[in-house]
């Protein structure tokens, strides 16, 4: 599988650690309800999902990327940076 | 060197270079060109092995890689190679093979008593039985069954070869060599793509050297030869032979070259294979097709074979495996077998088609053999090899032939395999009378007989092409191009497989001994899908992943449960297309070099003084230093730690993780990964931290140091740095982007080492002199500082693992086996002992600390005795989910001291506790022992556990339970700390 | 006064098999650092690189440079610079020029670097580099962090002869080299 | 018809004309008493213990495709109970002991092997940690023995000892450890639960599940809708999709783990070894290939295929191990579909749906847990409260905090 790095470029699925569902964001400190949602529940569908690859071999970003789960397709990928920023 | 099977003249082996090999002990003789089966039918050694489960004789089937009978061990000794198809071996001088799976020879072989049993023996039969007595199976009924298991023999001794890896990058991946291929690479490397062109075999052309059909006015063989070359002039194109596309995965093709298979033995430096990765924009498929066999009574029989191999051995090899052939066909293609076979000067006898018509012009193709339509072979007989056929003719009159080979010719399938390896499926084509493949994988097409595309015309054609095709999907124009001309008719495929007769067994899978009535069997069992079908009767599942077999299999199902092909299906084909050594998956990563190996900058220096390292994640580590007159490690640790209490020591910490963290937020930064506080930290200073997961559980620990105000240094675990420096990365770009914070690791720019004991001071001063000040009021407990010496840049930290006064002192690593021999250097006058991982444990559990058996991942920071650094203050990763009851319940497991209530007792970690008296059983088990050492200041082992409610036990005793050791002993729950409790050392 | 004698990482490399295939040596005595933007500074940084070393700081993984001293880019807001003029403090002079603008931390001694050409070394490269390193896709000027036989590595090409650049963990030099002589050694590793 | 020795001689006397079908090919009734979704091993499993154990009757398990097609038909075959946490080893060796006794139970031969399995240690820490967990076994009831670096030289004198980046320190052994024929366990729970009366039904996709005041009522699937009063699903790597058809989300993510079987081989590895210092592990099956295995891929998959990286660094680790291997060929690869639950230990628990009973989480390791599985499935199916075995694998531990996390990696389901 390769991975569109949008910083280094294409590059082997095996560069990278994953750590799966990038669409939750972290709730605010306290909230141990929507704490334990974000910690422990998944939707894991079979199909589109957004999701979180870290290009530990090369240029140490994390990635949001947008894969196909029932066909390994990557359909992109972009900084999460810049998605954070936003 | 000529032998009765070798024909006069033609093939396309050199005759000028006479090779000579060995079979089963037997010198024999081939030529350069040939394959080891090419080669023994020269020689009359049609019979090869046995089968699988009936230990039949069985021959030389095909002339490819479908190949299910003609398996040998290839070289031998550490080399020695099993289950290796000698239809796809090239033959080298000093080839040395011998037969498998039979005892004595292939000839007379003992298990053969197997097919006495043959009616019994059907498909799944051992699920039905074997079942008593119980205890029989594992003592008796399956030690049987385990020694007549697999084929070939591992010769149990380390491969002596070399693998290796390489990737590629490619416009175009042409997978197959025949003239679909090379059209299509033809057309692409003109077009000026980069193309790979893989081949499995030796020679370029595919069907082209089996066939004496013309391209462009010369033979075809001339024609692949005259392609190769054009291909080999164009500088981006790379022509792999030998080189078997094996799998289709996602977003690259992995594929086997087998570099030096060919030699007796691998030149110095080079591989025995090369594994490839080749990412491919596009890809041609044009793998051809395998020619489907027949089944009918008595079809297993050496000098049974394909039609398209005999042409084979007759038009590439110059060999004709027979001296009377008849073939047995049920399209054109048998007679074009027929007919080449007569012009190389084999005798046919007999032709049979399944078919009641056939064209005129076709049936001429047989010359004089006797010819019948409608008709099929029924039975056959011969032990060792085939001496006669029954064919039943379209009247049902039998008559018996006298032939020593068969040639049978159930039509073609294509090879899809690959293009289905994604998850594609293949698709019964009423029409073709086979499997198309239509969901490809991403810019995949298929041409020539892959696709069908039966006439050699329409290979080349489509061929062209698809290679066009796929070089204007990169770009590239289109030229025109001259179109290859061949002339040839389709054969055609007909859907017949099956043919009723003696009662003689009729073979589906030849290797794995699966029969059309063990097909029948299943579906009568009720396994109606072809998968089911497949498992029970192990059909397709050999070596040959039933490329001859599987769609006559599932045909004959699909016949026994009343469905079309179309419903039934194919099974499902999986890489690798052709079997691989695992060998070259590993390349050069086996045994020592499994895994890199780092080496810290004092390694060299250490190993000198005759050192026991070890291994710490990929690190290695001294362990110990063996002084001499030392025996046991453990005298040498003793005498490490003594020295370190009593004066000074040297221990590399340089495997410690260090990162750097830059910025004007990282006071906030690490507040928030930290339980405890950084903000706070002066600079110049050093604070212990503790991490948690979000899921409140501790991650890792280590010292941070504030070096200036915008930048720390922080150090985390050996194991855990990779781990760590991900996390903050994650806490840093995802969740908090808004911070100033900058990281990098510096683990390897810096040599660092302890410098620990009550003399580490008076070390460190004659060390340093005057560069930097050591004294305790300049720089007390906890403090940090950086200063050159000369242009060096060193660092010091007054931190402490062992609980003494103890300093760890860096310098960029390229000085740090200097630094370290000037420590030693220096160290001298004050009898300085360097140390390793080994008594820095002991000291560090005298000491109370925590480290890797604590922080176990299943620990919370309560439970390591850390709760009350969890600020209150402020939010942290971890801080919400750790407030869950279960990890906040008191009775979980909490850090404990241990000593042994017997002084003399030693302590092993894993051993359980239990309050004294109690039984063990689960729900008494009050924890373990997590760490252990021998502490020579208390002259008696001592531990840490975690136990249940443990700091309120302090003073009771308990029981130790190690029943794999055979341990049971009593134990005193004490504080953690059994040195220098109120740090009096650390801060002298 | 004390005297810290350096090793250099690579001082084991050596020449194997017949021929020049791939032509090594070590780049010893260069400073090398790494500098991360700070925050919402990229802009400013890019400008004074400019100003100050007449160098287009790169914005993607490229290398650009100017006499002595080469900025490449690994990585969103970070740069590996490498400066083989010798000057003494190089990275301490470095981290105050961009003072504000960047943080700069010393890798000097963290990697061994390699100079690596020859008419083998893309055939060589490719036995462990999973990266397109061909003329078109990788010209000269290119950098990649990436991985070599499960390590980490930074490569940067100089020239189309092909010349590489090449930077390992320093801790894992010996490992590489078994790598490289490996993979080298049919088409000949020869040391300068 | 029984299996024994005189049924198969009878039988091959008269051409083998009278066996049946193995189970009944049954159509769906418009209503069960109990429908299973998931016609895998530990569907099957539960519908005969339900019959045998637990009396009932009206029982049907739904599969979406032919049984033994899911996990239970690709699995690397091992059992064994050598867990650390009593919470699994109770299960697990519950199981392991079903097992023991299996093929008399439901007439079938399905091969169990205890040729003894057995996990190789290479540092301190790893003997510290597998005699915690020798320990922990024994106190269940299991067996274990810890081996130094001799005792596993004896039993398997051509593992690489000698030139090894991580050397062998010694290895926990487990005896009663060993492999199952994968897919006879499938088919010899359909056929002994079609005799008791269960309708196993094929090609039978749920693809809703009806739910009204709270409570599950039935299953729409693709064979039309089947009443239900109770509802229990073992779906494995689909368990996230099909609880969703209820409304939920679980601490779950399906991923791809690899498995590799080589060409036949005389017989050379007689039981089940496990590398510690890297991802590998194998077995020989009784027709002789080498079947191995490792790591999962890592990443979410639904596609029962995975990569090569993977492949690649399986047979490193083979060949760091056992370099011997090295030119055997791997035959066939492919992949699974794994419920990867976030501590790494399965679920077997009521759900918020009245009705509606959950057995996932297996990762890939609820193979040797079929027989414990079915029968705890069947108890809390029938009796609406945890067997004993399993009754600390429940839905609410994640909330609770009292997870059961083996190898103390935390919510990250690609680490356990
Ligand atoms: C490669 C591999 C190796 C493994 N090795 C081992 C091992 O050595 N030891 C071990 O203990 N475990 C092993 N495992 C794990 C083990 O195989 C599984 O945990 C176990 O088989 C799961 O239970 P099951 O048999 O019921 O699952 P499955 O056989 O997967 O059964 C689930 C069934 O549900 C069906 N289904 C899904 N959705 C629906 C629907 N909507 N409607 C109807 N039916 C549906 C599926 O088609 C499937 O047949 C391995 C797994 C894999 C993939
Ligand atoms: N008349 C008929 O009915 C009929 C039927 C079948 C084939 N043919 C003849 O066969 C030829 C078809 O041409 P073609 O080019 O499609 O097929 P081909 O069989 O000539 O060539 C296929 C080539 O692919 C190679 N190959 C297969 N799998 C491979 C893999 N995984 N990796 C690397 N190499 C691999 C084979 O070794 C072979 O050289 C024509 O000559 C045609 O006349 C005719
Ligand atoms: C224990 C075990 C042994 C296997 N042995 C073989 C074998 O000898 N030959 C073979 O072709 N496949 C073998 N397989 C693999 C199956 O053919 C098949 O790939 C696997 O069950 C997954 O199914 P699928 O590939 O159809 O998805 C084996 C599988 C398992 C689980
Ligand atoms: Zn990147």
């Amino acid at each position: 599988m390769r991975i569109p790095c949008p910083y280094c470029g294409s590059r082997d699925a095996s560069e990278f650690a994953y750590s799966g569902d990038a669409t939750l964001p972290r709730p605010a400190p306290g909230n141990a309800d929507a704490m334990f949602d974000y910690v422990y529940l998944r939707d894991n569908p079979a199909g589109v999902h957004r999701e979180y690859w870290y290009h530990a071999a090369g240029c140490h970003a994390w990635l949001k990327v947008t894969r196909n789960v029932s066909t390994h397709e990557v359909i992109d990928a972009v900084l999460a940076h810049d998605e954070a920023t936003l | 060197m000529s032998t009765s099977y070798r024909l006069a003249s033609g093939g396309l082996i050199d005759r000028s270079r006479p090779v000579s090999f060995t079979f089963d002990g037997k010198t024999y003789g081939g030529y350069a060109g040939d394959t080891l089966a090419s080669a023994l039918l020269a020689n009359d050694m049609m019979l090869v092995g046995r089968s699988f489960k009936y230990h039949r004789p069985r021959g030389i089937f095909s002339a490819g890689p479908e190949e299910p009978n003609a398996l040998v061990t290839l070289r031998s000794g550490a080399r020695a190679e099993p289950n290796t198809k000698a239809t796809t071996v090239e033959l080298f001088d000093g080839l040395d093979a011998s037969s498998q799976n039979c005892w004595p020879s292939p000839h007379f072989d003992l298990r053969a008593v197997h097919q006495l049993a043959g009616p019994l023996l059907n498909a799944g039969f051992y699920y039905k039985t074997f079942m008593w007595p119980a205890a029989f199976w594992e003592k008796f009924y399956e030690p049987a069954i385990r020694a007549s298991a697999g084929l070939g023999a591992l010769s149990a001794l380390d491969d002596p070869d070399t693998y290796e890896k390489a990737h590629a990058f490619c416009d175009l991946l042409v997978i197959g060599a025949g003239p679909a291929g090379l059209a299509a690479a033809l057309s692409a490397g003109r077009a000026g793509a980069r193309v790979i062109l893989a081949e499995e075999d030796f020679v370029l052309g595919g069907r082209l050297l089996s066939d004496t059909t013309q391209i462009d006015d010369v033979s075809a063989a001339s024609w692949a030869a005259v392609a190769e070359a054009e291909l080999a002039m164009m500088p981006h194109v790379r022509i792999l032979k030998r080189t078997a596309v094996f799998g289709a995965y996602d977003g690259e093709y992995g594929a086997i070259e087998r570099v030096s298979d060919h030699l007796p033995v691998p030149p110095p430096f080079m591989p025995r294979q090369r594994l490839w990765k080749i990412v491919a924009k596009q890809c041609v498929l044009a793998a051809g097709a395998q020619e489907r066999p027949l089944v009918f009574p008595g079809n297993d029989r050496p000098g049974i074979m394909l039609a398209s191999a005999l042409r084979t051995y007759a038009n590439r090899f110059g060999v004709s495996p027979g001296q009377r052939i008849a073939i047995f066909t049920t399209s054109d293609d048998g007679w074009r077998s027929a007919s080449d076979l007569q012009k190389a000067g084999a005798e046919i006898a007999v032709v049979i088609d399944a078919r009641a018509e056939v064209a005129p012009d076709v049936r001429k193709l047989a010359g004089n053999a006797l010819q019948f339509l409608g008709a099929h072979v029924s039975d056959t007989s011969g032990y060792r090899r085939l001496t006669n056929i029954t064919i039943t003719d379209s009247a049902g009159q039998t008559r018996s032939v006298a032939v020593d080979t068969l040639g049978v010719s159930g039509g073609w399938s294509p090879s899809i395999g690959i293009a289905t390896h994604l998850g594609g499926k293949g698709n019964w084509s009423e029409e073709k009378s086979a499997f198309l493949c239509s969901d490809m994988p991403p810019g995949m097409q298929i041409a020539g007989a892959a696709a069908a595309q039966w006439t050699l015309a329409d290979a080349l054609e489509h061929g062209a092409l698809a290679g066009a095709k796929a070089a204007s999907h990169v770009g590239l124009g289109l030229q025109t191009q001259k179109p290859i001309v061949a002339s040839d008719e389709a054969s055609g495929n007909n859907p017949v497989w099956l043919f009723k007769g003696s009662r003689r067994k009729a073979f589906v899978d030849l290797q794995n001994d699966v029969t059309a009535t063990d097909v029948a069997l299943a579906a009568q069992e009720g396994f109606r899908s072809v998968e089911q079908l497949k498992r029970y009767t192990t059909l397709g599942m050999a070596t040959d992943q039933g490329k001859t077999s599987n769609v006559n299999g599932l045909a004959i199902l699909a016949g026994e449960i009343k469905k079309t092909i179309a419903e039934t299906g194919a099974t499902r084909a999986r890489p690798p297309h052709v079997p691989v050594a695992i060998g070259a998956f590993a390349g050069l990563h086996t045994a020592r070099h499994f895994k890199p190996t780092r080496l810290t900058a004092s390694h060299a220096a250490s190993a000198a003084a005759n050192t026991t390292f070890v291994e710490a994640g990929q690190w290695m580590r001294a362990q110990w230093f063996n002084a001499p007159g030392e025996t046991d490690w453990l005298q040498s640790v003793t005498r490490e730690v003594k020295a370190v209490r009593s004066g000074v020591g040297i221990c590399d910490v340089s495997t410690l993780g260090k990162i750097a963290l830059c910025g004007s937020d990282v006071g906030t930064f690490l507040d928030r990964v930290y339980i405890n506080t950084f903000s706070t930290l002066p600079v110049g200073k050093v604070r212990y931290g503790v991490m948690l997961r979000e899921d409140g559980f501790v991650m890792d620990d280590g010292t941070t140091a504030r070096l200036s105000t915008d930048h720390y240094v922080m150090t985390t675990t050996t194991v855990n740095a990779g781990k760590v420096m991900q996390h903050l990365e994650y806490c840093h770009q995802v969740l908090w982007p808004e911070l100033d914070v900058q990281m990098v690791s510096v683990t390897e720019q810096w040599a660092q080492y302890a410098v620990a004991g009550p003399k580490s001071r008076d070390l460190l001063r004659a060390l340093l002199g005057d560069a930097f000040d050591v004294s305790n009021e300049a720089f007390p407990y906890l403090a940090c500082g950086e200063f050159h010496v000369g242009n060096i840049p060193l660092r010091l930290f007054r931190v402490s693992f062992s609980g003494e006064l103890a300093y760890e002192i860096a310098a960029p690593a390229g000085h740090g086996e200097s630094l370290f021999n000037a420590l030693m250097q220096a160290g001298k006058a004050f009898d300085v002992t360097p140390y390793g991982t080994e008594a820095l444990s002991v000291m560090r559990i005298e000491k109370g600390h925590v480290a890797g058996s604590e922080l176990n991942g299943q620990t919370v920071a309560r439970d390591l005795g850390l709760g009350r650094m969890m600020s209150v203050k402020k939010d942290y990763i971890g801080r919400t989910m750790a407030a869950r009851e279960a990890l906040i319940d008191p009775d979980q497991p909490t850090l404990v001291g241990l000593r042994p209530v017997d002084r003399s007792q030693r302590l092993r970690n894993g051993a359980l506790l239990f309050a004294r008296g109690v039984t063990p059983a689960p729900d008494t088990n009050a924890g373990f022992i997590t760490s252990t050492a021998f502490s020579p200041g208390h002259n008696h082992w001592i531990g840490l556990g975690l136990l249940a409610r443990g700091p309120e036990r302090h003073g009771e005793i308990i029981r130790a339970w190690d029943p794999v050791r055979s341990g049971d002993y009593e134990l005193e729950v004490i504080d953690p700390v059994f040195i220098d409790a109120e740090g009096a050392r650390l801060r002298a | 006064m004390l005297d810290l004698a350096h090793i250099s990482a690579f001082a084991e490399l050596r020449s194997i098999g017949d021929g020049r295939g791939v032509i090594a040596r070590e780049r010893r005595g260069i400073a090398i650092a790494t500098v991360m933007a700070r925050k919402g500074q990229g802009a400013a940084l890019a400008a004074a690189v400019k100003e100050q070393f007449d160098v287009n700081l790169p914005l993607g993984p490229h290398g650009s440079g100017s006499d002595a001293t080469s900025f490449l880019g690994t990585g969103p807001g970070r740069w590996l610079v490498t400066h083989d003029a010798g000057t003494p403090r190089f990275v301490d002079s470095l981290a105050q020029q961009l003072d504000g603008l960047a943080s700069v931390v010393d890798q000097s001694d963290s990697v061994g670097l390699l100079r690596l050409t020859g008419p083998a070394l893309l055939d060589v490269l490719a036995k462990g580099v999973a990266i397109d390193l061909g003329a078109t896709a990788f010209p000269a000027g290119s950098v990649a962090v990436t991985q070599i036989a499960h390590m980490g590595v930074t490569l940067w090409k100089v020239d189309e002869a092909p010349t590489f650049h090449i930077a390992a963990a320093r801790s894992m030099a010996g490992s590489f080299l078994h790598w490289l002589e490996a993979s080298a050694a049919l088409a000949g590793l020869a040391v300068e | 018809m029984r299996y024994s020795l005189t049924s198969l001689f009878r039988q091959t006397l008269t051409g083998h004309k009278g066996w049946t079908p193995q189970w009944r090919d049954a159509a769906p009734k418009a209503e069960y008493d109990i429908v299973i979704v998931g016609g895998g091993g530990h569907g099957l499993a539960t519908a005969y213990y339900l019959a045998k154990e637990y009396g009932l009757r009206n029982i049907a398990v739904l599969e979406k495709s032919w049984i033994g097609s899911g996990n239970i038909g690709r699995n690397t075959t091992i059992i064994r109970s050598n867990y650390l946490l009593s919470e699994n080893i109770s299960l697990y060796e519950l199981s392991l002991k079903l097992w023991e006794g299996l093929e008399q139970d439901f007439n079938y031969n399905a091969m169990v092997s205890q040729r003894g399995v057995l996990n190789l240690y290479h540092s301190d820490g790893q003997r510290d940690a597998y005699a915690r967990r020798g320990n922990m076994m024994r106190l269940n009831g299991a067996d274990s023995e810890l081996l130094d670096r001799d005792g596993v030289r004896k039993l398997y004198p051509f593992l690489n000892f000698d030139a090894a980046r991580f050397p062998i320190q010694g290895g926990l052994l487990q005896k009663r450890g060993g492999t199952v024929r994968h897919d006879a366990v499938a088919w010899g729970y359909a056929r002994a639960a079609s005799d008791r009366g269960v309708d196993v039904i094929q090609n039978c996709e749920v693809t809703g599940i009806d739910i009204v005041d709270g409570r599950a009522v039935g299953v729409q699937t693709s064979r039309g809708v089947i009443r239900a009063k109770k509802i229990g699903l073992a779906v494995a790597g689909s368990s996230s999709r099909v609880a969703a058809l209820a409304g939920m989300r679980l601490p779950i993510e399906s991923h791809v783990l690899q498995a590799f079987v080589s060409e036949g081989l005389k017989p050379i590895i007689p039981g089940v070894i496990t590398f510690g210092a890297g991802h590998f592990y194998i077995s020989q099956s009784d027709k002789g290939g080498l079947v191995f295995g490792g790591d999962i891929d890592g990443y979410n998959s639904y596609a029962q295929r995975g990569n090569l990286p993977v492949v690649e660094d399986v047979c490193e680790g083979g060949m760091a191990l056992m370099p011997a291997i090295g030119r055997a060929r791997m035959l066939r690869n492919w992949g699974g579909l794994v419920d990867m639950s976030m501590d790494g230990s399965p679920i077997i628990d009521r759900t918020h749906v009245k009705g509606l009973y959950l057995n996932a989480g297996w990762c890939y390791g609820g193979f040797k847990a079929t027989p414990g599985s079915g029968l705890v499935f069947a108890h809390l199916l029938a009796k609406d409260e945890p067997h004993p075995a399993a009754n600390r694998l429940l839905l609410d531990r994640f909330r609770s905090g009292h997870i059961v996390d083996e190898k103390g990696q935390g919510a990250q389901p690609n680490l356990h």
